[in-house]
């Protein structure tokens, strides 16, 4: 079993996030999550600053880590100069490099955004896609989205987009030589490879669950993480 | 509430802001959701203010909402935010102005990593040059698209048709600012009025006519959290997160909300819909919702354009009783008219040809 | 003023040189003294006869604006251009309230009805809590450690008077207030002083007051004026919000103005808590980095009544041997 | 054939409370269980029953426990029982032989006086006059000092006696009249007719001098009537009840029946036959050392009796059975008590019919207020096999050196033993029991029976008292069950274990769970003086007092239970001995926090005077008990 | 209404304005050390039934006090009586009696202890 403080200690953000935490409570009283999940990111960051490796792993492992909402509030206030948000992204940064985020109901949906957010950005270059973002997978987003996706050519050029088209504007289709460069960016700063293990252990739990898991987001394995909330989340 | 108090700590806050020479970084949830927003920004910028603002056709998403989702390492997000100062310094430019609040953050955040860790800005320099053969020089200033509006919102208020006042009772509109926590929670020095009170809206609001309301939910999150409402599983959080503000605000009765990051808008115009479906409630006036706009569309309103050039008929919130209060004129069936006469398309009146 | 007299009682010549137009510092602003609850005047009354001696020359409304060292000797400017001669220097500067609006998230100065400890003292001097509205509060909330131990307030250090000075505040609202219900949000209780952990013991028994432990994050205003606070009830490990009617900052000891001017001015060292830095914390703490200049109270460090008092009595002694060497 | 009206008062009263008592009877025999039931019938025709009438004359007439305990108080008891009696009894023979009619109506030998006016004046009637005189200036003297013992408890060596309610106080003075009015009575018809003997004689004489003695006895005759009728129609609502009562007690206890763990006719007559004398009160640490003064037995039994929350008294006892072995009357207070603990709040009490004439229980479904308890979140626990089992129980744990200290003396004993709860123990039981949760204490009792029945052992030994004697009463086992004093007592005989003698002056304080509770008092001191001098105490054995720490009371704060800890060590070190010895973790415990002489539990004694045998030398049994309890037979 | 694929979730912050504190007020009342309690911790370190399950007196005193009172009532269930915590306890709290009359408040107010 490494030595996971060891690895949390390369990434910038661990460094940055935590000092000395005595336990005061200023982040969890404001944390969004701590209101909504089961989740105290006081008692997380005393975990980890307890250096216990076992317990350190069980947390790797549990859905815990993947409440946080990243909105960073705890940043703002704690009297110790920690950022219990930041902690939980390089913990989660490291239960993806470590295969464990597939152990936890919450950790297994990073292949959902990957699949998702994570293709639009090497695919198009943007985090968000016209396309992707249909009523079937965000029903929410009500009655005036499937008018607006019905209609987008009309709308978007009203609103003034070059809607894959060259040159500036909104959603303008991005050279190809710019998209080569955010891909070799991907592959030089472990970005790819981020994705592959997110592949890679994500593919390995379907076998495990017996589900089916092809490319894309029509299978089995991604309706289930994507859906699936066994409400053992919240009080 | 003591106003002396807020401004005594808003006037700690005033952080510098280019007056001209922009580049502009575009916002991958609002060029899907509010792209009226970003084209009334260049408008405001170019012909009402006749200012500088560049925008390179190469720039791609800062990556941001992946970096959040935990999908995307942080050097990679640095690097690709590097390549987008490199195209900002090869295109002669130094003043950064995103108009996403989450790249705003992001950019905040690496610039502030590196000032800490040289070490790191030196590894992602290499990277950058590894991968693209790019080189960067940092942005001399960084500031958000509202701080800029926010340094210009006396001229826009000059130039203004209309304010935001009911003009059936002369009552200023009673309006909630939601801030994007990533627009000073992190870095309330890089904020307008800080992280507990910002001013960068307040100060639009109360400029163009407005009365902004101080509510107990005020600081907290809209609820997006990223993996949170990127997952269908996980919305139940996100939702409920704008229903707590919601609940929070409505004794106030408020008019309006304006906002200033992406996904806010979209959340809390969203959410008010799907409660009214499944809980049957609203949290406006008369049995209505509450109109949620961007800084950009206000501005726009404002000064006078169309609110169907602006897009406000992407809300799923109508916005009607906001225009009915300022007594602007507008034509109901134009919303949703999407008829192309002789095969033309409309083209807003806010793009300029 | 105990150094002062004390000094008279040696036999010295003193100039006691106070900025305010009144001497007794902080006490007079106090109403009640932990952990016995005495009157603060009383412990007044005896400093006022201590400086009492003819011996004594007090200068109220007096700041200083130049200090000239030559050697075995200094020279005191006023800022009316007076000039005091003196062999030895005793600086008692004193401390300064943490300036509560510092911490914006708790709004003082914003919010009506978030009040500091000493506007609170103040009340209890006047007889009458009230809130803004001139009612009385229902509900009242202490918040420890505001400014103290907080990085964001710039003070790593722990002002130690806070905590016992809040069970003894929430005690005297309960006696005003018999109906109220009190709470106080705390890190850690600190109650390290002769019959502080009693007084905090007396507090729960007696007083039936609530101590929730967990940092106050955020205070807002409601609708109808109430503070709502948000704080992890760390014990029960869960955030928990809570209206109040009255809200009281327990504002820390910081390092004084008046001994940051004479910090300048005179060139001598500050530590890293911005207090005066005495030469040795442990054994020379009333010695300062300059021959001849001594220091007493809390401008080395936060103290309590009982600790300042002697801590200028050393002082004086220090002065003694100082002067017994010097002559010889 | 002479009538008076004024006899009227006397017969109703009489004659209703003559039928009272039969019905009374009646029904709490109906109550009884049936085997209960068949006890009684033996017991009336049985030995038994000559066994009854020898205590009823020795304890309701003579009171020779009162006597015992408190001299003038028992005298005061007996003077007016005992007095009353031969009163009655001389007073019918005197009617039977001077009357002119025989066999006559009680009223005859009541108001003998007042129909034979005259007599007296042989020489004989004079003599049997004075016997008369005599038992009536007894009974006064006893009066005198009830009287006292009402102004001030002290003058009768009293720290306390009991409240009274308003009926009470009326019955009281009902009684306190009887014989004062009889005697002025008697005197002024003695008077006006110059009979009489040296009390009513003189007195007549006295008061005819000066008074029209026939027209004013009249009254007195009257008023002594009253008395007797009131008093007689009063009873059965005061505390007097216990009077008719104690002798359906003794009966009843004579003949085998017991209190038993519900509530039942026998429980009701001893309630009802508590005379509230307040001797409990007086052996009370509670009272005498925490200055608590009305959660007494005599103050639960009258809580009882007047149907008033008892929750609040019946939890509230140290359970040490100092007032149990002091009863007079011989009432199972503690099992009365915890009857009424078992029955939580007071759901189940009793209901008064004519206005309180008649007080039963109804039988309502007890709402037990500890519902739901449960603990299935116990896990299976397999013990290894062992020929002696040691259980440390809870207290052991929070002493750890007792625990060392049983170990090295188990090892040092050469058997096969093992430490089933080494890794903390789950519950005797004992504890819920002393709540009042039975139920629930059954379910950890059944737990660890499993654990001993599974584990094959001969013999469990135990350091905590309590557990011993829920072991002992409540679990069913077939194994023997030993304190450690009786295991190392036994060690010690068939000297399995050596020891050198330390050369320390010690006392002895009994565990109340252990001596009175248990009846273990011989062992632990034998094993103590085989390693040490143990001092005499004023508070040995049956005398012992109670820790303070007691689990047996809830409602007792700290600061109360230390004041009684500080009390006891005081009496306990007032030789200065070089340590205070125990043998329950919990009396250690309390008491060490309660003095600054050394307290240690006798195996730390013993474990500090044992010679460890060397690893070859096996030690060989000649006592038998061992062996067998060890399976080497 | 169409199926959004979840439903809001409930806060499960302490709202104090909405909490029913009528037991924390009937134990403070009948057993007043419940007061003193200063959360050390030391009744929850040697409880026997902690040993075997998840149970701390100092956690449900708290809880108590706050009007969270779903586990306090489930958890009071696990308590075997055994005394140690009173032995423990700093401040002389009588930990006994406050489980004994908190078994009893929540028999008492039923559901309106909620």
């Amino acid at each position: 079993m490494e030595n996971y403080i060891d690895l949390l200690k390369q990434d910038i953000r661990f460094e940055e996030g935590l000092n000395a935490c005595m336990n005061c409570g200023v982040c969890t009283a404001i944390c969004p999550a701590a209101e909504f999940y089961n989740y105290d990111p006081r008692k997380i960051v005393d975990l980890v600053q307890s250096g216990d490796n076992a317990e350190i792993e069980k947390l790797l492992k549990s859905d815990e880590i993947w409440y946080c909402g990243e909105c960073m509030s705890c940043k703002t206030r704690c009297p110790r100069g920690n950022a219990p948000g930041l902690v939980i992204m390089a913990l989660r940064g490291l239960s993806q490099d470590l295969g464990f985020f597939v152990e936890s109901e919450k950790g297994r949906q990073q292949l959902a955004i990957k699949r998702t957010v994570g293709q639009w950005i090497l695919d198009h270059g943007y985090c968000l896609y016209l396309e992707g973002v249909g009523t079937d997978l965000h029903p929410e987003q009500g009655p005036v989205w499937d008018w607006i996706q019905n209609n987008y050519r009309e709308i978007f050029s009203r609103l003034g987009a070059n809607y894959q088209g060259d040159g500036p504007g909104i959603l303008r289709k991005i050279p190809e030589e710019a998209m080569e460069e955010i891909r070799k960016i991907f592959d030089v700063t472990g970005g790819t490879r981020r994705y592959e293990k997110i592949e890679f252990y994500s593919k390995k739990k379907a076998e495990e669950l017996d589900m089916e898991l092809d490319d894309g987001i029509d299978n089995e394995y991604f309706r289930h993480i994507y859906k699936t909330n066994n409400g053992s989340h919240t009080k | 509430m003591k106003l002396e108090g807020k401004k005594a700590i808003w006037s700690e806050y005033q952080k510098e802001i280019a007056d001209d020479r922009y580049f502009y970084v575009r916002s991958c949830v609002r060029q899907n959701f509010f792209p009226g927003s970003e084209t009334a920004f260049l408008k405001i910028m170019r012909k009402e203010l006749e200012k500088d603002v560049y925008e390179h056709p190469c720039h791609t998403t800062c990556t941001g909402i992946g970096y959040h989702g935990d999908i995307v390492p942080v050097e990679t997000a640095m690097t690709v935010v590097a390549r987008q100062f490199s195209l900002m310094t090869e295109a002669g430019y130094e003043n950064l102005v995103p108009s996403c609040i989450t790249s705003f953050g992001l950019y905040t955040e690496i610039l502030d990593t590196w000032h800490h860790f040289p070490e790191v800005e030196e590894k992602i320099r290499k990277q950058l040059k590894k991968a693209t053969g790019r080189e960067f020089s940092k942005p001399k200033n960084l500031a958000h698209a509202s701080d800029v509006i926010y340094k210009f919102r006396k001229e826009i208020s000059t130039k203004a048709k209309f304010k935001l006042i009911n003009k059936n009772t002369g009552e200023p509109l009673k309006v909630v600012d939601h801030i994007g926590c990533h627009y000073a929670k992190m870095f309330p020095s890089k904020g307008i009025g800080g992280a507990e009170y910002p001013y960068v809206l307040g100060g639009m609001v109360e400029e163009w006519g407005g009365k902004v309301i101080d509510y107990p939910e005020r600081r907290h999150c809209c609820g997006f959290g990223f993996r949170q409402y990127l997952v269908q599983a996980n919305r139940g959080f996100s939702i409920a997160c704008s229903k707590e503000k919601f609940e929070s605000m409505r004794p106030f009765k408020p008019d309006m909300i304006i906002t200033n990051c992406p996904g806010c808008p979209m959340f809390l115009d969203r959410w008010q819909y799907v409660i009214n479906e499944m809980e049957g409630r609203r949290y406006g006036q008369n049995g209505e919702g509450i109109p949620v706009f961007t800084y950009e569309e206000v501005a726009g309103l404002v000064l006078g354009y169309d609110p169907w050039d602006l897009g406000l008929q992407m809300h799923q919130t109508d916005c009607e009783p906001v225009l009915d209060k300022m007594g602007i004129e507008y034509d109901p069936d134009e919303k949703y008219n999407t008829s192309i006469p002789d095969g033309k398309v409309k083209i807003s009146g806010l793009v300029n040809v | 003023m105990e150094a002062a007299g004390q000094l008279a009682k040696e036999g010295f010549e003193v100039s006691l040189v106070e900025k305010d137009k009144e001497t007794g510092g902080h006490i007079k602003d106090w109403y009640k003294l932990f952990p016995d609850r005495r009157n603060s005047s009383e412990v007044r009354d005896y400093l006022e006869k201590k400086v009492s001696s003819k011996s004594i020359r007090i200068l109220t409304g007096t700041s200083i604006e130049k200090i000239i060292s030559n050697k075995e000797s200094f020279s005191l400017v006023t800022q009316d251009g007076t000039e005091l001669k003196a062999d030895a220097v005793i600086v008692a500067t004193g401390f300064d309230l943490f300036k509560s609006a510092r911490k914006e998230e708790y709004g003082y100065g914003i919010y009506d009805n978030v009040i500091t400890s000493a506007d609170l003292e103040a009340m209890f001097r006047k007889g009458k809590i009230t809130m803004s509205d001139g009612m009385p509060p229902k509900t009242v909330g202490f918040v420890h450690c505001v400014g103290s131990r907080d990085e964001k307030a710039g003070n790593f250090y722990c002002s130690k008077l806070c905590c016992v000075t809040a069970v003894k505040q929430a005690i005297e609202v309960r006696e005003h207030l018999p109906e109220s219900k009190v709470f106080s949000f705390y890190m850690d209780m600190r109650m390290g002083g002769a019959y502080y952990e009693e007084l905090y013991r007396e507090a729960q028994e007696v007083w039936g007051i609530n101590f929730i432990r967990g940092k106050v994050s955020e205070a807002s205003e409601s609708i109808n004026n109430k503070i709502v606070i948000k704080v992890e009830d760390t014990l029960a490990g869960r955030p928990l919000k809570m209206e109040l009617d009255l809200l009281v900052l327990m504002a820390g000891m910081e390092m004084s103005e008046g001994g940051n001017k004479i910090a300048e001015l005179s060139g001598l060292k500050k530590g890293e808590n911005r207090f005066f830095a005495p030469l040795d914390h442990h054994i020379a703490n009333n010695l300062s980095s300059m021959k001849g200049v001594f220091y007493a109270g809390t401008c080395t460090a936060p103290m309590n009544i009982t600790e300042t008092i002697s801590h200028a009595r050393s002082a004086v002694s220090e002065v003694v041997n100082y002067f017994n060497n010097t002559n010889s | 054939m002479h009538f008076e009206p004024f006899i009227i008062p006397f017969n109703l009263g009489l004659y209703f409370i003559l039928i009272y008592a039969v019905t009374r009877s009646i029904i709490w025999f109906r109550d009884l269980s049936r085997s209960d039931k068949l006890r009684l019938q033996r017991g009336f025709f049985g030995k038994a029953f000559g066994q009854s009438l020898k205590e009823i004359f020795l304890e309701s007439l003579i009171h020779r426990k009162i006597l015992k305990t408190n001299f003038r108080l028992g005298y005061m008891h007996m003077s007016l029982a005992f007095g009353w009696f031969l009163l009655i009894l001389f007073g019918t023979i005197e009617a039977d032989i001077f009357g002119e009619t025989h066999l006559n109506a009680p009223y005859k030998a009541i108001f003998f006086k007042y129909f034979n006016p005259d007599h007296g004046k042989t020489f004989f009637e004079s003599g049997y006059s004075f016997l008369m005189d005599f038992i009536l200036a007894f009974i006064l003297s006893g009066l005198f000092l009830a009287v006292i013992k009402r102004l001030s408890p002290k003058a009768l060596g009293m720290r306390k006696t009991t409240r009274l309610k308003t009926i009470d106080k009326i019955a009281l003075t009902s009684l306190w009249l009887i014989f004062p009015s009889r005697l002025i009575a008697e005197s002024l018809t003695s008077g006006a007719y110059g009979t009489g003997s040296f009390l009513t004689g003189s007195l007549g004489s006295v008061l005819a001098s000066f008074l029209p003695a026939r027209a004013v006895a009249y009254p007195f005759w009257w008023l002594y009537s009253l008395s007797l009728g009131t008093f007689f129609v009063l009873l059965p609502l005061t505390r007097y009840l216990h009077i008719p009562t104690e002798l359906f007690l003794i009966f009843m206890r004579n003949s085998g029946i017991r209190t038993g763990d519900k509530a039942g006719a026998y429980s009701e007559v001893q309630v009802h036959s508590c005379s509230s004398c307040g001797i409990c009160i007086d052996q009370c640490q509670l009272n005498f050392s925490a200055g608590i003064n009305h959660i007494q037995s005599a103050y639960l039994m009258k809580a009882i009796r007047n149907n008033d929350e008892t929750a609040e008294i019946a939890y509230n006892c140290l359970l040490c059975g100092r007032c149990d072995q002091k009863c007079p009357v011989g009432i199972e207070l503690s099992p009365i008590r915890m009857i009424q603990r078992r029955s939580g709040e007071s759901e189940n009490n009793y209901i008064n019919t004519w206005k309180g004439y008649f007080r039963n229980r109804q039988n309502l479904p007890l709402q037990k207020l500890t519902s739901g308890i449960s603990y299935d979140f116990l896990p299976e626990n397999n013990p290894q096999s062992a020929d002696i089992l040691y259980f440390a129980g809870c207290m052991t744990h929070l002493t750890p050196s007792i625990k060392n200290a049983m170990t090295t003396i188990l090892n040092a004993s050469g058997l096969k033993w093992s430490f089933i709860d080494e890794k903390g123990s789950v519950c005797c039981g004992r504890p819920l029991m002393l709540a009042g949760q039975d139920k629930e204490a059954r379910e950890l009792i059944n737990y660890n029976s499993q654990i001993i029945w599974k584990s094959g052992a001969h013999t469990l030994v135990t350091s905590c008292p309590i557990c011993y004697k829920v072991f002992r009463e409540s679990y069913y086992l077939d194994v023997e069950v030993l304190h450690h004093t009786q295991f190392i007592r036994n060690l010690i005989e068939d000297d399995s274990v050596k020891m050198n003698f330390l050369n320390k002056r010690v006392t002895y304080h009994t565990p109340c769970e252990l001596g009175r509770n248990s009846g273990v008092y011989d062992e632990p001191k034998e094993v103590i003086r085989h390693v040490a001098r143990l001092e005499k105490t004023d508070f040995d054995d049956k005398n012992s007092l109670c820790c303070g720490g007691s689990l047996g009371n809830i409602k007792l704060s700290y600061a109360k239970r230390h004041q009684i800890a500080c009390d006891v060590t005081g009496k306990l070190t007032k030789c200065d001995p070089d340590c205070v010895v125990t043998a329950c973790p919990l009396c250690r415990k309390t008491l060490a926090q309660a003095t600054s002489t050394q307290v240690v539990d006798i195996c730390e004694l013993v474990a500090e005077a044992i010679v460890i045998p060397s690893a070859k030398k096996n030690t060989k049994y000649n006592d038998l008990r061992v062996r067998e309890s060890a399976g080497i037979l | 209404m169409d199926n959004f694929g979840f439903a809001i979730s409930k806060g499960r912050q302490i709202d104090w304005e909405a909490n029913n504190r009528k037991v924390a007020d009937f134990i403070r009342e009948n057993e007043p050390s419940f007061k003193l309690c200063i959360a050390c911790g030391g009744c929850a370190a040697t409880c026997t039934a902690g040993n075997f399950t998840e149970f701390s007196l100092r956690e449900l005193n708290i809880l108590i006090h706050r009007g969270e009172n779903t586990k306090p009532r489930d958890d009071l269930k696990k308590c075997m009586m055994c005394g140690k915590c009173t032995l423990i306890c700093p401040r002389g709290v009588n930990t006994r009696n406050v489980i004994f009359v908190a078994r009893k408040a929540y028999q008492k107010f039923g559901d309106y202890a909620f």
